[in-house]
């Protein structure tokens, strides 16, 4: 028995570990660290239908336990990703989630319809909440309307499960999740980053150029478990969960709130072998806290 | 390869105001390729601060298993490096990069090594490589004034040394680029790291000479995957960006566009 | 001429440095460690009209770069403020912004029209932001319609300024700052903490007896740099600015973001000396950045 | 009076499984006014671990300006302590809170000092003070098992000194009512520590005697001012709650609802 093993629509996991989007490439740079094939998934960067740039830099800065980033969605476009990096990520046996990101709607279909057909792509995760581009992204993961419509254009297109991945920067998160569970989502991603700032000591200017950047990193993960923890009781459709995952510990805290696999970003940074570290001491923590298979733990923070 | 290795602090000592040489010992050091790569260090196991630091790798000891890296204690980070005593661990993620290509010099021609502050040390190593190899180094190296120079003793042991303080404190008074117009152009080629407008000065008195030039940006991975690090190109360059952790640090004259 | 001095509405500030409100008690346990007239001003812990007990325990947690709380605003009672709290503070040269809560706007005004009377409260902090308690709090803080009504209503009795304290839990912050400031309200105080969680490793179960808490300290600056930053460039009334300030560089950075004042929550517990000590520094900070006067760096985030 | 004490470390060592005895010198020992007073500990000079860590005064040593104190590492917090070196100095915030009263027993009366895990360190501070003062100390000590027992010896140094460990691997077998039980109630009074279970089945067991018990809470400020940590009362108290760190950590036996 693989007692990591999850299921989920459209993903067979071998272990509820995967790197979170934007952390982690198209999976080159970590691939010449290890073996792929270890992970439960990739989430590769935010793909738009056009190469994109990006911001200006500096594009990050440190904070207290996080950081903030403002990278802008830079990729290299929709049909670079088709023929260049997602057929290099056939070689491993790891389900590909494609984050999908866009300025208006059509954006979002014509990558989503398009990526969802690689062979190694097994669910798409819309990017409605990235707060580092000026327009699109965020504006579709603040309201409910915007959120269900934009899910259910693309649940239309897409060849593989849809799952969207909402923003913390929003009064009620609950209402945007269930608005995209009503329009077909077939999971939950949570959370992207927090929209915060650092300026620079001496100038007093903002040290990103972008001047705001999204937060990450430990210092979230008390807002991430909380909103994990909430949203998993209004929805029936399963959450894969991150913010601030930095240890093994975490992970188990993310299960706990309601999350049936766990995304690790911020801290690839910090430890570029974090995530098959973590994968190695899970049935370690399963020993000590005398759980057989690892999807005994999820939810069980609203159990009394 | 690149490795994360927990590797021993050897020594360290403060060689100007508020300037370490810090010695590690450990196998990344077998891994170096070329003078110019940089490694990252995790200063603290905690999560604060959370990033790691590039630095540039000054100098190896192979035969030791042992690397000097220097750096300046200003932030939080460097200035928890620069607690660190010998004996203690420190984990460090390299090498990183791309370095000075030594090949680009031949055994007999002159080079011409330009730093700026911090960006000094990874010449050292450079210097070492391409005297070596028979190449002529000679040396400019800017400081904003005496108490933060360092390191001229070593690089006069391998060639011609000049030194420019801002503040006339040491050699000669003003920028690298003053010492540069006395030097003239009789080398083949050129070689530098410091900041920005230094780069710049150093790229523009060269336009005729084939150089490199060793960037900074600040940096999350540090191995290419999150593109905090980019910087736009000139038409010079196929691809219109570089990363400057992976395509970088080094990079010929005229590619990034600054 | 006093570097350091501040005038805000209803308060002449000799340094912009205060404890926030809940993090101070009311001043007792703190004065026996130092002379309170050191400080700029005092914020004092919530008051409502009758004794409120809080919650259970744990009340709270440790997270990365910061913590949780769920006290639920405990504290004696208008009454009680009335003839014990505040006459004690009377004996130190600092004025004091009183905290008021409720949960209806009737408790609002009450405890508003009472405690304005006293002669040492100088201005009052509507906390319209508590993520503490059931109702009430955070419901006024989340909806501008609701906060301009509640600040509308205080504005008429109260016999000082009244500044409303903002909570961050929002997809859009500015609202509620513009809505209050129409509504009258002679400043902005923010932020209150994030809502956040804590799970215990071993049971899974939240740490907080009152399941969520409210995060504070280092880990929440970057969010409240921003908001400050935005707020201030869109109200015309002045911003006490919070959210992790734990050193001088900190309120460097509140006041270049467009604050006027800073406030030091969570920060006092790590160093019960951290408020005097920020105002000795202070001076330092100022020659190091070449400037005469505090008020220099107010908002030069904004300016290019 | 409380005072921020930046304390030398002048001994660390292990004394149990990840039981450690530390040795803090430094001014604040001065201000200690009762044996039962906790101090409230910067682990790091970083922001994480943010808050203080809450430990008991475990023995004072006024001659030597040096105080013990006795934790387990066990979460972050206290593991970073647990690296600390001699010589290395840590922030510390104290004495706190009110005592055990060394003045409810009288010379020549009989006390019973019942203490579990990680609650036993402030009895023996406790316990040198009644017994210099003529009061015949009996200790209880209860464990999980031997090898997280700790301090015997000094106990009986001062006074009968029995251990109850739940596996039985030393002393009796079983709970401190255990033995408790056996030694009847031939005393004045009662001093105890430890978690609130044992707490509770110590109050009920001597229900008649007069006793005293040191609580446990988390805390914020440590000082009184957060309301973090705050216990109902009985219809024994005027208030209806009160405050672990400044009304407490010890109150009469009765007064807080548990
Ligand atoms: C390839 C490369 C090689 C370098 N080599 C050296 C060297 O040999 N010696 C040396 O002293 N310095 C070197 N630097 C600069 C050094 O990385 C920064 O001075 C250092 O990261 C600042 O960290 P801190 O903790 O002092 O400052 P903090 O202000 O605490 O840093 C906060 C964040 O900003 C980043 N940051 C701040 N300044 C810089 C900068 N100039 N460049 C990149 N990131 C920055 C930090 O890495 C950190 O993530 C190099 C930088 C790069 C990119
Ligand atoms: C008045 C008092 C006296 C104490 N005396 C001792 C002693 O002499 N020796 C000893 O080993 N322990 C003692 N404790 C318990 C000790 O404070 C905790 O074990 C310690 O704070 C845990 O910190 P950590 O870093 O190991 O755990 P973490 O899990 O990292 O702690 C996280 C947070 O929870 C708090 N916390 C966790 N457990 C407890 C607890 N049991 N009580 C209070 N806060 C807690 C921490 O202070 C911190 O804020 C005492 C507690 C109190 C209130
Ligand atoms: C540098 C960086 C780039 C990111 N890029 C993306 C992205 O392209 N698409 C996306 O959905 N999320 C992106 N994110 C957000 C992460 O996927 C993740 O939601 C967030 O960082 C919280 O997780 P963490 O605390 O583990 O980093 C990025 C985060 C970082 C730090
Ligand atoms: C223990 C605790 C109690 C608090 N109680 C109150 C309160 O009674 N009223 C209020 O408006 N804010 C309260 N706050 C919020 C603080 O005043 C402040 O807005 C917040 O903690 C952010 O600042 P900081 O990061 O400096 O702590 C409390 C915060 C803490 C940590
Ligand atoms: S630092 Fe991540 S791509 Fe260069
Ligand atoms: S810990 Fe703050 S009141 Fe006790």
């Amino acid at each position: 028995m693989n007692r990591l093993s999850m299921e989920l629509p459209g993903l067979q996991l071998k272990n509820p570990i995967m790197p979170a989007s934007g952390c982690f490439g198209f999976g080159k740079e970590y691939g010449a660290l290890y073996d792929l094939s270890k992970l439960g998934a990739i989430m590769i960067k935010a793909t738009t239908l056009e190469t994109r740039f990006g911001n200006p830099t500096p594009r990050v800065a440190e904070t207290a336990s996080g950081m903030l980033n403002a990278i802008g969605l830079q990729n290299p476009g929709l049909q670079s990703v088709m023929e260049n990096e997602l057929p290099w990520l056939e070689q491993f046996d790891v389900p590909i989630i494609a984050n999908v990101a866009g300025t208006e709607t059509a954006d979002y279909v014509e990558v989503a319809k398009t990526i969802s057909t690689a062979p190694n792509v097994k669910a798409l995760e819309l990017n409605i909440s990235c707060p580092n581009v000026k327009c699109g992204g965020i504006t579709f993961g603040t309201d409910p309307q915007q959120a269900h419509d934009l899910t259910a254009a693309v649940k239309e297109v897409s060849e593989v499960p849809v799952y969207v991945k909402l923003s913390p920067n929003v009064t009620d998160i609950k209402e945007i999740a269930k608005a995209v569970e009503a329009a077909g989502a077939d999971g939950i991603t949570m959370i992207n980053t927090l929209v915060g700032m650092r300026l620079d000591q001496k100038t007093g200017r903002p040290i990103i150029a972008n001047i705001t950047g999204g937060l990450s990193g430990p210092a979230v993960k008390p807002v991430a478990i909380k909103m994990v923890y909430e949203v998993s009781q209004v929805v029936t459709i399963p959450i894969i969960g991150m913010g601030g995952v930095s240890e093994t510990a975490d992970v188990i805290d993310f299960l706990s709130a309601g999350a049936s696999a766990v995304a690790v970003g911020t801290a690839n940074f910090v430890d570029p072998f974090i995530c098959p570290k973590i994968i190695e001491e899970l049935p370690v923590k399963l020993d000590e806290l005398g759980v057989d298979h690892i999807s005994e733990l999820v939810g069980r923070s609203h159990r009394l | 390869m690149i490795i994360q290795d927990r590797m021993k602090v050897s020594g360290q000592r403060e060689i100007a105001k508020n300037i370490f040489e810090m010695k590690l010992t450990g196998k990344l050091v077998g891994e170096i390729s070329s003078p110019g790569q940089f490694v990252h260090i995790r200063v603290s196991d905690s999560f604060e601060p959370l990033l790691r630091r590039p630095i540039s790798i000054a100098s190896i000891d192979n035969e030791r298993n042992e690397m000097t890296i220097i750096y300046r204690a200003e932030g939080r980070g460097t200035t928890l490096l620069s607690l660190k005593r010998e004996g203690e661990v420190v984990d460090v993620l390299g090498p990183l990069g791309n370095g000075f290509p030594v090949d680009e010099t031949s055994a007999g021609e002159t080079a011409i090594l330009v730093g700026g502050g911090i960006g000094v040390p990874p010449l050292y190593e450079l210097s070492k490589q391409l005297t070596a190899k028979g190449v002529k180094c000679i040396h400019i190296l800017g400081f904003q004034t005496e108490s933060l120079s360092f390191y001229e003793e070593e690089f006069s042991v391998l060639g011609d040394t000049y030194i420019a303080t801002v503040d006339g404190t040491k050699g000669t008074a003003g920028f690298v680029t003053d010492v540069m117009a006395e030097i003239g152009d009789g080398f083949a080629t050129y070689y530098s790291c410091g900041p920005i407008p230094m780069l710049n000065a150093v790229q523009t008195a060269y336009a005729e000479k084939k150089g490199f030039l060793s960037f900074e940006q600040r940096m999350g991975c540090g191995i290419g995957a999150c593109f905090a690090c980019v910087c736009k190109t000139t038409e010079k360059n196929e691809k219109p960006y570089v990363k400057v952790c992976s395509d970088g640090p080094v990079f010929p004259a005229g590619v990034v566009s600054i």
